[in-house]
């Protein structure tokens, strides 16, 4: 059987997770919402300096909401040990890893198009740019976040310590992919007088490549006993 | 082994598919006064100091005061840092092997 | 009880000796520069603590894909060792770096790819060391510290890359008087092997260390098979 | 040449956790269609040596083969004919009985099959129950549904950790019911249990463990008595 196929089946078996967990859902929903709120009563209510930031705060609300969806499905694995059933079977842990990278990628760009009607309705900010770029820009910064976090969350899911670990280990890698998601998103949210979209757009790619290669390569050791 | 191995040049080659962005975008922002290197970088006729527009907060153009302090602090820690590693490590390691002398003797 | 000189001495005397002459050459030989005056010569100690953090922090990536695949627990200790010794030299540099900047710039900090990636590589790799002290074995400690590193070690190169690209950048290239000595060049080349050598000591000190502690608390050689009645080696089972 | 080497074959096999040795000097060799009865008092190294067999727990020391592959060489084609039924369950408590036999079949890379997986059910004893998520499910309901999956799996070497466990009388029949039926279907099978008199009548062979290692080796059948030679000598 194919990595593909195995693959699919992983995303499959987390996308129906995901859609039974109603309540980790809206919990994360919520939890996002407040972030960006906070924000916004954090900044001083000049509309200017409001919609300058608001590429920032958007990323950095599904940052901080991205440490919880990634426990909350690693959650469901070690509950009953069911990661453990799943390395029984003659699965790879490629498969593993880019089913579950997947479906939290799938579930972070649902969040950040709930998010940004939000984020550009509480500070002013209009799309300036066609929407399916910025769409690339949310899906693949999304994806470079999802893929060390995934990594990261099989580790740190039976570790002592979890909630500390994951942040401490994850918060260092994603900064320049969360660089290069505020600064593109920020610019389909202004004008872009130096035309850098394509060419931030291109870089993100590049990062996400390495990413989802060198994280699918080490999940195999992550989860191995 | 191979799949890391294919991976290795998997990310240079990456890396330089996604370079072309890269010069592009550095070219504006090169072409900035450099303070110190006896050149007009910026085309505008005025060189290093003299180009007060650019370099004014480049403090080698004004008078670096107690330049020595600066310097002390910076060996000072240094070797700080240095010494305060290797001293732990040392104690640790002299602590660890008495330990095991310890229960050698109790053995 | 005497125990055997540990070579690893040499290494550690001769680059303290080198270091002890880089310095001497650094701050009292070398003439103050055109520009930068006497601030200049932090330029001897923080370059070379610059190339070795960089060195020593690769050293760690070559340790650590070998740990991942023979899981040997002195290559973990070498990992180790050289993580946290790459730690100390990006936290010095971090910290020469902002007293440089200071005097020279008028401020401690700024968004420069320099700067940004040296924070960066120390925040990372200081996580790879407390990731370490998470694991619950000694198997899981090895695999987690290599993982770690070596994920941390290609995020350097695209954390400098990225922030390089954008164009905020304040910070002006250095260049040196054309007209630089020998003096010069002894200085930081001794200054940049002395860290090297002072470097390499310090790892295997510190991979000693976390052998001796293994062998405290470490598994005796595993019991052979047990022996039946007649002192035949027990096999479960039936075979055909 | 499938005759000529043992479904299971442990050499000095040896694993630790720590500063200690849960399993060590393993030596194991057992036919196809060959059947192992594995007991030991509590934290013994049953289980270790259990998931060692199954290949989800690396060695520190020895050499493993099933079916004369060694899985280091190639785990999953060694993992594909291993089937193991742990203490924990393993099941995705969101999710339905029949939804988490489907998640196996699909990783299996069987075509999910909803009429077999309800007679599967229904061979467990949970029939009219594939509609329920596992969390509603009892100890031993969940017990008989991972045993579904390990039917649905249809694997050569069967490993049973304590099957016996959080079953109701009724079950121990279901389990003893089973275990007949994959002796006669030519499973190879290694079960550890503390029902040392209900399980050793139908098995071929039997182990003792004491403190990780191997401390009594016989028929299955002498087994009982051995048992009580050893921990009350």
């Amino acid at each position: 059987m194919s990595l593909l196929a195995q693959s699919r089946a992983v995303f499959l078996k987390d996308l129906l997770l995901a859609a039974r967990g109603g309540s980790r859902l809206s919990g994360v929903l919520f939890f996002a919402t407040m972030t960006l709120l906070l924000f916004s009563f954090a900044t001083e209510p000049d509309p200017e300096s409001m919609r300058r930031h608001a590429a920032g705060y958007l990323w950095l609300a599904l940052l901080l909401s991205s440490l919880l969806s990634l426990g909350e499905s690693f959650r469901a694995e070690v509950e009953d040990e069911a990661l453990e059933g799943l390395r029984l079977l003659p699965v790879d842990p490629r498969a593993l890893f880019y089913g579950k990278a997947l479906s939290n990628t799938l579930f972070l760009v649902g969040l950040s198009l709930v998010l940004l009607p939000l984020s550009l309705g509480l500070f002013g900010a209009e799309v300036k740019s066609s929407p399916g770029l910025l769409l690339a820009f949310l899906l693949l910064g999304t994806a470079g976040l999802a893929a060390p976090g995934s990594l990261y969350a099989a580790m740190t899911s039976r570790a002592r310590g979890q909630d500390l670990l994951l942040p401490l280990l994850l918060f260092p890698l994603v900064v320049p992919v969360l660089i290069a998601s505020v600064k593109g998103t920020g610019l389909c949210f202004s004008a872009d007088p130096m035309d850098q979209r394509g060419a931030l757009l291109q870089v993100l790619t590049v990062f996400d490549l390495i990413y989802w290669s060198v994280c699918g390569l080490l999940f195999g050791k992550v989860i191995e006993e | 082994m191979k799949q890391l191995a294919s991976l290795l040049t998997l990310i240079p080659a990456l890396m330089m598919a996604a370079s072309p962005a890269v010069v592009m975008a550095e070219s504006p922002a090169d072409q900035r006064e450099v303070c110190d290197d006896d050149v007009d970088n910026d085309g505008d006729g005025l060189v290093d100091c003299d180009d007060i527009e650019n370099c004014s907060s480049f403090h080698t153009c004004g008078q670096i005061q107690g330049g020595w302090s600066w310097v002390i602090a910076v060996y000072g820690l240094s070797f700080a840092g240095f010494a305060g590693y290797a001293l732990y490590i040392t104690r640790g390691l002299n602590r660890a092997r008495k330990e095991e002398a310890d229960n050698d003797q109790a053995r | 009880m005497k125990r055997a000189f540990d070579k690893e001495h040499i290494i550690g005397v001769i680059g303290l000796l080198m270091l002890a002459y880089g310095c001497w050459k650094a701050l009292f030989v070398v003439p103050a520069m055109n520009h930068f005056g006497e601030v200049g010569r932090i330029f001897f100690m923080h370059v070379p603590t610059a190339w070795n953090a960089l060195l020593i922090l690769t050293g760690s990536f070559i340790l650590a894909i070998g740990a991942l695949f023979n899981r040997k627990p002195s290559w973990d200790a070498a990992l180790t060792g050289s993580v946290e010794v790459g730690v100390l030299y990006t936290a010095l540099l971090v910290v020469q770096g902002s007293i440089w900047a200071r005097p020279t710039f008028g401020i401690w900090w700024t968004w420069d790819p320099r700067l940004i990636t040296a924070a960066i590589l120390l925040i990372a790799f200081a996580g790879v060391l407390s990731a370490r002290s998470f694991a619950n074995n000694q198997g899981q400690r090895l695999r987690w510290t290599a993982v770690a590193t070596i994920v941390a070690y290609i995020d350097v190169p695209i954390v400098y890359f990225i922030v390089k690209w954008l164009p905020r950048g304040i910070h002006q290239p250095h260049s040196f008087p054309s007209t630089v000595s020998t003096d010069y060049h002894l200085a930081l080349r001794f200054n940049a092997i002395a860290m090297l050598l002072l470097g390499i000591w310090m790892t295997f000190r510190r991979a000693r260390w976390i052998l001796q502690q293994n062998a405290a608390t470490a598994m005796s050689a595993a019991p052979g098979a047990a022996l039946d009645a007649e002192g035949r080696t027990m096999v479960a089972g039936v075979e055909e | 040449m499938a005759a000529t080497c043992p479904a299971l074959e442990a050499t000095n096999l040896a694993r630790g956790y720590g500063d200690r040795w849960a399993v060590s000097g393993i030596n194991l060799r057992l036919a196809t269609g060959r059947s192992l009865l594995l007991a030991g008092p509590n934290g013994s190294g049953k289980t270790t040596l259990l998931r060692l067999l199954a290949t989800t727990l690396q060695p520190n020391e020895g050499r493993l083969q099933v079916l004369g592959k060694n899985p280091t060489d190639d785990a999953m084609a060694a993992r594909r004919p291993i089937a193991l039924l742990t203490h924990r369950t393993q099941l995705y408590n969101e999710l339905t009985a029949l939804e988490n036999l489907e998640v196996s079949a699909r990783l299996l890379g069987l075509k999910p099959d909803k009429q077999r997986s309800t007679a599967l059910l229904e061979r467990v004893g949970l029939s009219g129950r594939g509609q329920h998520r596992a969390r509603t499910f009892s100890a031993g309901m969940r017990k008989r549904l991972a045993f579904a999956r390990i039917l649905l799996q249809d694997p050569q070497i069967v490993l049973l950790d304590e099957p016996y466990g959080q079953l109701d009388p009724s079950g121990f029949g279901f389990v003893d019911k089973l275990v007949e039926e994959l002796r006669r279907q030519g499973k190879t099978l290694v079960l550890s249990t503390h029902l040392l008199d209900r399980a050793a009548p139908t098995l071929d062979s039997g182990l003792i463990l004491k403190g990780g290692r191997m401390a009594w080796v016989g028929p299955a059948r002498d087994l009982p008595a051995a048992y009580a030679h050893e921990t009350h000598p």
